[in-house]
């Protein structure tokens, strides 16, 4: 694959060194990083947080905020050397290299229309082009990548916009000038698996047709080999191996990628055992019920209110020591139930049964008290902690809502967890940020912990951290739970992970549980099509049990505002037949304490979940 | 974002074990600006407190056959005695822009200090809880911002005699609206934060929520912008002078002096305007001070 | 011929201590100076009321609009080195008949502004109506049935006193005052065309009023010839210092009520010129006499001896004049009176330990009200007071109150006013002394001070019933005045200096001691 | 479509409003001691005279009764009439108490018609004059935070604001008209007469605006979609011009919302400074000769306008920002 082109590179890296400029020295991220990239090449950049992948994505669109500083070396673009001739770079940014962000939420002004602002940098870039070209080549692309009704959605507002299609626009903006490169930087973290997958997808079909490069940085292992033509490795701020990608699984030549091999998580890999459930007498710490909850949303088009159904029909037990985890793509109503099961909103229907008492119906200081016991770990690393509080001030607040003990005692506590989730104590007096993304996160479940609680309810915790990071997180989760006997809730997209953790698993779909099964049962035997999508699209390296073009459709889930009156995912399922667009099939036992809400499945009698085993101990 | 790969970890650069606001108020008082900041108004305060009484020189002894002599240096007649010169009935000027200075720091932090309570207090619940008692708030709030000050002022100054107290209400009642409407939004937008509900999943009550977690959080910017209408209020306070609602006579606030110095602006320009130089140095140096203080707090925030 | 002896005597004593700026009387016919090709702008600091019937108010500022628009039977302007002077305007010839008898000729070919030619009955009609008792500005010596007026021709007109038991000679006094309305108008009566505009025989024609800006235009018949400038536009601005930055700038032409250092300002300033005045308005501190503390004189006289008028004449500088009376020294009467109180502390504590308030011990609060923005320097002078009468042991506490809220509190009330002093001013447009004194301190009156004496009282229908001038002054001079600076039921604290400033390139305007002012004749100095 | 609801929502809601300040004000005035009748006939008139017309003008009532025969009157777009002021608009003193003279009093509603075109036409040009000021000077602090432009908007504000209306009024007139002769200060005769006066004001809300725009174009600046603007290929004149100003429009307009009654309130004093004829200057009359009335017809209108003033300015902030609520 390399040089098959023929062309000569696009970019040519030589010993690029770039360095922080710190009052105490100047600090060096990256080191002599040099490669180079041709037209209609894939180069993916790997390396965990804090390897310089951003930094070097950033010096290479002129992008370098204080106090970085390029302090070596040479990037040439078509001969231009964008070091020494910031001007330049400056001209061909957003003209010939294009930059597309892991953030596509705040990239856009929200004042305008995404089409105006597509048309303005085209023509910011090439004046040359006529606004009503523009305009067109901007629809035609927006229905490049996808979007549905480009010309309508042309004339609407970034916040109209989902995150992954915000992401497709944005990439739409980088490829509007016809750049011959592309850095993208992180662009599938923040984007569930089904919609990753569309887009590099799609990523692909575009360099083919428009002979653009592609600088893709990445920090999973697994999309990095399934979307680029080579894989560099950065760790450190260096460049240890460049490879095409089955040569690196295979043979990697660092130490640091093959650990990195060998830490990434498998799906079907027999050899670690997957967790078992709690055998004997397994009694449910938290039984859902039937739950259901609405919102009624303003109709901007047409007036009134839409009536939203963000949770539907769900029903699972969580038993004492368990680790259950709960998947679903975002907007399948996880935030939604999360709400529902820390009591922060009450359901309109069904029950939420946490040690026999209801949440959904408890006084709100009954609540409260109640917290005690339950506590949940919030998704946001930086936004979930109060700002302008000290970490001891954070980790002794549990304890002064609910008045535990005095000043000194408070204080003792706070440190004690403190050194349990492995802070260092004399972080006490600090503000969190100085703190990294996972020690934010040890502080969030340090600060869940202070309470003592019975079950902790981690809502995405692991997903803004890389691979080495979770992993070190999921080491404390299990020592936790073995010191107190935590039960864990794990609401999560990452499939890998719940593998690794979770001894039962529901799949969400659109608010409803379309499947309870425990792990094995949901990898190797899913009762469910979605959730054969969904492992369909999982980045793994692994071979897949399920290929994607069997099992993963375009396009996105149906609006929850007006649902189809049959199974929620009739619309994108590949095996559905009349009946499933009539009718809602319903959690179905299928044997081995597994449920799936299929037609497809044999019916074992015409149990319902509700008269499964696993749930007459309620 | 992910640029942020250069932070350094703060245990390195960390002071020994020193409370937050405190390492703010020492990296506030580091910078220059804050120290002549600190230094004008002290040296403003002090004089305001102690000048008229150490000094003996009564504010509101006349000397009529030395009316308006000029300050040092400014002209003919002027005089070591009376160093910013003499009134328009041939009182101090520097006593009087002394004693005035205190009167109207007394009414100018009081009332902001006023609208600042009652307006942060009700774009909080407003801005908290959202909903229907959001639109009542905000409808009250809104109606009593359409109700022009002076006509406020004539209905309850006019009641009884314009004391300190009644103009502080007056003030207070015509501008809290404008501090409600603020806070609300910026509740609002806080409201929808990750914290907030973490705080929430703790346990932790709408009482706390707000007045313990928000509002010291949304309170220090806004305070700071408050700054510029502790300067207004004083200055309201000589437009109600002006129109013969203001602090009676011969309390001299800012507002009398200035009132009744505007007539003499062609003859005696001192009378009229010192008030408003002090008025301006105390402004700047509260200026000075607040914005190193906000910059301290940027810096060790983070910039959030 | 007229009584020129009478009229002498009167005239001397108005006339004392008057400055005036005047040009010689043939100077409006004159073609040596250029006119001025734009209304004249006059800036007033007072209000007008919303009645044109020049019988139905005593305001200053609209008297003045009526000195351009009105025509008088003459017009006096008390020049000091010629102070008997006497300009006739209507009338032609003033002829004392009898005591009680008294002929005027009037000018003949004279119309109003409407019209309609002026006579003899236009005079009556005026006399008439003008001294009806419902009339807020009666000027005349006597209500309409005390005299008779007959008119044997179009242009004469004999006044009969007889009834009244008073001397004819008291209406020459007056000629100078009054207005003189068309006959036409005043048959509609009081609510009738008379109250809606103005309809004179003045230099000027009233046009309209616009906001507030009176608007009036060269009357191109006016008697004397056609105005040399083309109008007049009468505007009220309520701010001293607004007034002086518009003569500044060139605005305005004539401004009035200069406050001293306003004047210091302009007199420096070649383009402007300056005229002042002592005017018929006495500036008063009241006592309200009817409820404690000053009921008791002692106190009065206490408080009156506590004050240093001559700091407050130091305060006021040159918009005030010493006087030591009640009335205005140009008024009839008006004498420096020995008794009048000084500023003598001794005397007040001496007065007080008698009172039973030694050193002021044991009076009640007393409250001192004052406006801000009418006249001028009020609070000045009324921390000046307060801080005095403090001195001397008076609890006083000064309450300065915008125009509105003081005026509402200004006059006597069952139970005696608000407060225990107010400071106000009393001006009329006349030098008839009843209509301060009778006014103020006859029990059947007393607006402010609220006080009943049978001996002032006594005193003041003395006065009035005199047979002749002399005789009226012997009792003033002699027994009420006196009587009243004894007793102080208010203290005059000076008389007001009537300050206008001009353009200096603007002769020919007249002021005249009640601030009327005659602009038929201004020209612009080539 | 949604417009129109949103308009019809808010003007309810402004009535409301409108209703609210009406009942209070009316009430207020009715327990402020300064009888307006003492007023209108004078010092000299008898109580009983006094009584009489009060009692003819229906001023003993009970307020509830006086306010509905107001507020019928109100709704059919009839203020009353001045208790004092005669129809040909002059301010008047109280000095006659035979008040059956007077010329027929003049309606509130033409009292004010005729005064409020000058004071928008000042309120206009005095805000046209402030952004002038304050948008460079916040513009540029707010593109600096922390540096000198920063710290040059927070002195200039500092002394904008130390300078009292009044007095830098007359200073200004001294300076511009009076020694150098460039505009006229007093009074009304034309486009020119407005421009001194809206400086004076303009310097008096300047302050507010450059404290604003420093705060909310710094805020914006940090933002995530400008600092990338520049890597899309926008020039900076784009990002700040198109872009940051726009963002930045959105607190600035309800800036200028807010602080309308201060606007207000300065316009007084200007306009009685400059003998503007306008809504000022009227109130301030009214204010002093208890013009109870017109009063109430000035308060009524100005909240009138200030409920149309918001309204304009959250429509306008939901077209420049479409993610506001409507």
């Amino acid at each position: 694959m390399y040089d098959q082109t023929g062309l000569p590179p696009v970019l040519e890296v030589e010993g690029l060194c770039v360095g922080a400029d710190l009052p105490e020295g100047m600090k060096p991220i990256l080191q002599d990083v040099s490669f180079s990239l041709r037209p209609r090449e894939i180069l993916s950049v790997i390396g965990e947080s804090g390897a310089g992948k951003t930094v070097l994505a950033r010096t290479l669109a002129s992008w370098l905020a204080d106090p970085l500083k390029v302090t070596g070396g040479s990037a040439k673009f078509r001969g231009t050397d964008l070091i020494k001739d910031p001007a330049a770079a400056r001209k061909l940014a957003g003209r010939e290299i294009a930059y597309v962000g892991g953030n596509p939420a705040g990239a856009l002004d929200p004042t305008m229309t995404v089409g105006a602002q597509l048309v303005e940098k085209l023509r910011a870039v090439r004046p040359e082009i006529p606004a009503a070209e523009a305009k067109q080549k901007a629809i035609e692309l927006l229905d490049a990548v996808r979007i549905p009704s480009a010309a309508q959605r042309f004339h609407e507002y970034p916040f109209q916009y989902s995150g992954g299609m915000m992401q497709r626009a944005m990439i739409v903006d980088a490829l509007i000038s016809d750049p011959a490169l592309l850095i993208a930087d992180n662009i599938t973290q923040p984007l569930d698996v089904t919609v990753a997958a569309q887009i590099l997808k799609l990523m692909r079909d575009l360099t083919g047709r428009f002979d653009t490069a592609v600088l893709f940085i990445c920090s999973s292992l697994p999309v990095a080999c399934d979307a680029s033509d080579e894989v560099l490795v950065l760790n450190k701020g260096r460049v240890v191996e460049r490879q095409v990608p089955e040569r690196l699984i295979s043979a990697p030549q660092h130490t640091y990628t093959a650990q990195l091999i060998r830490e990434l998580p498998k799906l079907w890999d027999g050899t670690e055992a997957a967790p078992a459930e709690e055998r004997g007498e397994p009694r449910p710490i938290m039984s859902v019920r039937g739950v259901a909850k609405h919102y009624t949303a303003k109709n901007r088009a047409q007036g009134g209110t839409n009536v939203v159904q963000a949770v539907r029909n769900v029903e699972f037990d969580v038993f004492q020591g368990d680790n259950f985890g709960l998947v679903g793509e975002s907007g399948c109503g996880k935030s939604s139930l999360m709400r529902l099961l820390t009591g922060l909103e009450r359901p309109d229907a069904g029950t939420i049964l946490f040690e026999g008492e209801d949440i959904g119906s408890a006084r709100p200081a009954r609540i409260r008290e109640l917290r005690r016991k339950f506590q949940l770990v919030l998704q946001d690393p930086y936004g979930s902690l109060p700002p302008q509080k000290s970490i001891g001030a954070i980790l002794e607040e549990p304890l002064k809502i609910h008045r535990i003990g005095d000043r000194r005692e408070r204080r003792e506590r706070a440190r004690s967890v403190m050194s349990e989730v492995g802070l260092s104590e004399t972080l006490y007096e600090e503000l969190p940020n100085g703190l990294s993304a996972g020690q934010r996160q040890r502080l969030n479940v340090a600060r869940a912990m202070t309470l003592e609680p019975r079950l902790l309810i981690m809502d995405e915790t692991l997903s803004a951290l890389d691979q080495t990071e979770q992993h070190k997180m999921l080491d404390l989760f299990e020592r936790l739970q073995a010191q107190h006997g935590f039960t864990y809730i794990f609401i999560s997209h990452d499939l890998a992970m719940v593998r690794r953790v979770c001894s039962r698993i529901a799949v969400m779909y659109l608010g409803e549980t379309v499947e309870v099964a425990p792990n094995d049962r949901l990898f190797f035997d899913p009762g469910h099509p979605y959730s054969r999508a969904l492992l369909s699209a999982a980045p793994t390296l692994e071979e897949r049990r399920y290929r994607p073009e069997d099992c993963l459709l375009e396009g996105e889930p149906p609006s929850p505002i007006d649902l189809p009156p049959g199974c929620a995912f009739a619309s994108r399922c590949p095996q559905a037949f009349d009946r499933c667009r009539s009718e809602n099939p319903g959690l179905t036992a299928r044997g081995g304490r597994a449920l799936a809400a299929c037609f497809l499945n044999p019916r074992r009698g015409e149990e319902t979940a509700q008269t499964t085993p696993e749930t007459t101990h309620a | 974002m992910a640029s942020i790969d250069t932070s350094v970890p703060s245990a390195t650069r960390r002071a020994e074990a020193r409370s937050i606001s405190s390492r703010i108020w020492r990296l506030a008082f580091a910078s220059t600006e804050f120290r002549i900041g600190l230094a004008v108004f002290s040296v403003l305060l002090f004089a305001a407190l102690l000048y008229p009484e150490l000094s003996g020189i009564d504010p509101t002894k006349m000397n009529i056959r030395a009316k308006m002599t000029p300050p040092v240096f400014m002209g003919e007649g002027w005089s070591w005695a009376h160093p910013l010169g003499t009134d328009q009935l041939g009182r101090d000027m520097l006593a009087r822009s002394l004693v005035g200075l205190r009167y109207s720091i007394l009414i100018g932090v009081t009332t902001t200090v006023l609208m600042l309570a009652v307006g942060a207090l009700i774009g909080l619940v407003a801005g908290y809880y959202g909903k229907s008692i959001d639109t009542v708030l905000m409808r009250l709030t809104d109606a009593q911002l359409s109700i022009p000050m002076i006509i406020l002022a004539i209905t309850i100054l006019g009641v009884s005699r314009p004391t300190i107290p009644s103009i502080i209400l007056v003030l207070g009642l015509a501008g809290w609206p404008v501090y409600a409407r603020v806070m609300r939004s910026t509740v609002m937008a806080e409201r929808k934060k990750e914290y907030v509900r973490g705080a929430m999943v703790l346990g932790a009550t709408d009482f706390r929520i707000m007045f313990l977690l928000l509002l010291p959080l949304v309170l220090p910017p806004i305070a700071f912008v408050a700054v510029l209408d502790v300067a207004r209020m004083m200055i309201f306070e000589s437009v109600l002078g002006f129109l013969g609602l203001g602090v009676q006579p011969p309390t001299p606030t800012f507002g009398n002096i200035i009132a009744d110095g505007r007539k003499y602006l062609l003859n005696a320009w001192w009378i009229a305007t010192m008030p408003g130089v002090f008025l301006c140095l105390t402004l700047t140096s509260i200026n000075l001070m607040g914005a190193s203080l906000e910059r301290a707090r940027n810096k060790t925030y983070g910039g959030a | 011929m007229l009584n020129r002896r009478s009229f002498l005597n009167y005239a001397a004593m108005a006339g004392a201590g008057v400055a005036l700026h005047r040009v010689n009387p043939d100077f409006f016919l004159g073609t040596a100076h250029a006119a001025i090709d734009r209304p004249l702008v006059f800036l007033s600091a007072e209000n007008i009321t919303g009645n044109w019937d020049p019988t139905a108010h005593t305001t200053l500022s609209q008297s003045n609009i009526e000195g351009f628009v009105m025509g008088f039977l003459t017009r006096a302007p008390m020049r000091p080195e010629n102070p008997d002077e006497v300009i006739y305007e209507l009338a032609t010839e003033i002829n004392e008949l009898s005591a009680t008898r008294l002929e005027i000729k009037l000018r003949e070919g004279v119309t109003f502004h409407d019209g309609k030619p002026f006579t003899s009955e236009d005079v009556k009609a005026t006399f008439v109506y003008g001294s009806g008792l419902d009339r807020p500005k009666q000027v005349y010596p006597g209500a309409t049935d005390t005299f008779e007026v007959e008119t044997p021709d179009d242009y004469t007109v004999i006044v009969d006193t007889s009834k009244g038991g008073y001397g004819a000679s008291l209406f020459i006094f007056l000629a100078s005052y009054l207005p003189m309305l068309s006959a036409k108008d005043i048959a509609e009566g009081p609510q009738g065309i008379l109250s809606q505009r103005l309809n004179g025989t003045g230099p000027f024609k009233f046009v309209e009023q616009r906001g507030n800006d009176t608007v009036m235009e060269a009357y191109p018949d006016y008697f004397k010839g056609t105005p040399t400038i083309p109008g007049v536009t009468f505007s009220f601005v309520g701010d001293a210092t607004t007034r002086m930055l518009s003569l500044m700038n060139g605005q305005a032409d004539v401004i009035e009520r200069l406050e001293p250092e306003q004047l210091e300002t302009l007199e420096g300033n070649d383009e402007i010129k300056i005229s002042k005045l002592v005017s018929v308005e006495n500036k008063y501190l009241w006592f309200r006499c009817s409820k404690p503390p000053f009921d008791n004189p002692l106190l009065r006289k206490a408080a009156a001896h506590a004050i240093d008028r001559e700091l407050i004449m130091e305060v006021m500088g040159t918009a005030g004049h010493a006087s030591a009376n009640f009335v205005s020294p140009i008024k009839f009467g008006y004498v420096d009176l020995d008794n009048y109180p000084e500023y003598d502390p001794e005397e007040c504590q001496r007065l007080l330990a008698e009172a039973g308030y030694p050193g002021g011990q044991g009076l009640p609060e007393i409250e001192y009200i004052t406006s801000t923005g009418f006249y001028p320097k009020t609070k000045e002078y009324g921390e000046v007071i307060a801080a005095l009468m403090q001195e001397q042991g008076f609890p006083v506490t000064l309450n300065v109150m915008e125009v509105a809220a003081w005026n509402e509190r200004l006059y006597d009330r069952p139970g005696g006013g608000p407060g225990h002093m107010v400071d106000c001013g009393w001006s009329t447009g006349s030098p008839e002394p009843d209509l301060v004194l009778r006014t103020h301190f006859h029990s059947t009156s007393k607006r402010i001070c609220g006080i009943e004496d049978p001996e002032i009282d006594a005193a003041l229908d003395e006065e009035r019933n005199a047979a002749s001038l002399e005789e009226r002054q012997a009792s003033l001079q002699g027994n009420l005045m006196p009587m009243l600076a004894d007793k102080v039921p208010a203290l005059s604290l000076f008389t007001s200096v009537l300050i206008h400033a001009m353009r200096a390139d603007l002769d020919g305007l007249f002021i005249y001691p009640d601030g009327l002012s005659d602009a038929s004749q201004v020209t612009e100095a080539s | 479509m949604f417009i129109l609801r949103f308009l019809l929502r808010r003007l309810a809601q402004g009535a409301l409003i409108i209703f609210l300040v009406s009942a209070l004000i009316f009430t207020l005035l009715r327990v402020v001691p300064g009888d307006p009748v003492r007023l209108m006939a004078g010092g000299m008139a008898p109580e009983a005279l006094i009584e009489e017309i009060a009692t003819d003008m229906g001023l003993r009532d009970p307020i509830p009764v006086q306010f509905t025969r107001y507020m019928s009157g109100v709704v059919q777009g009839d203020l009353g009439q001045s208790f004092v002021r005669p129809a040909n608009g002059a301010a008047v003193g109280g000095a006659s108490f035979d008040d059956s003279t007077r010329s027929a009093r003049a309606e509130v509603w033409d009292l004010i018609a005729d005064t409020a075109p000058k004071t928008i036409q000042l309120a206009c040009l005095a805000m046209v004059f402030a952004l002038m000021i304050a948008i460079p000077i916040g513009v540029w602090g707010g593109l600096h935070p922390g540096g000198w432009p920063d710290r040059i908007a927070l002195y200039t504000s500092s002394v904008f604001v130390s300078l009292p209306n009044f007095w830098l009024g007359i200073i200004l007139a001294l300076l511009l008209s009076v020694k150098l002769k460039l505009l006229p200060a007093i009074g009304y005769g034309g486009f020119a007469w407005t421009i001194l006066p809206a400086l004076v004001l303009a310097i008096e809300i300047a302050p507010f605006i450059i404290r604003s725009l420093t705060v909310s174009v710094a805020q914006i600046m940090g933002q995530n979609f400008i600092e990338i603007a520049g890597v899309r290929g926008l020039s900076r004149s784009q990002i700040i011009f198109r872009h940051g100003a726009k963002n930045a429009a959105v607190p600035l307009l309800n800036l200028l919302g807010v602080q309308f009654s201060m606007l207000l309130g300065g316009v007084l004093v200007v306009e009685f400074i400059f003998d503007y004829p306008g809504l000022g200057l009227l109130t301030i009359n009214a204010v002093m000769q208890r013009d109870f009335p017109l009063i109430q017809g000035i308060a009524i209108v100005t909240a009138a306008a200030f409920v149309l003033i918001n309204i304009v300015v959250d429509l306008l902030s939901t077209l420049i920002d479409p993610r506001l609520e409507y």
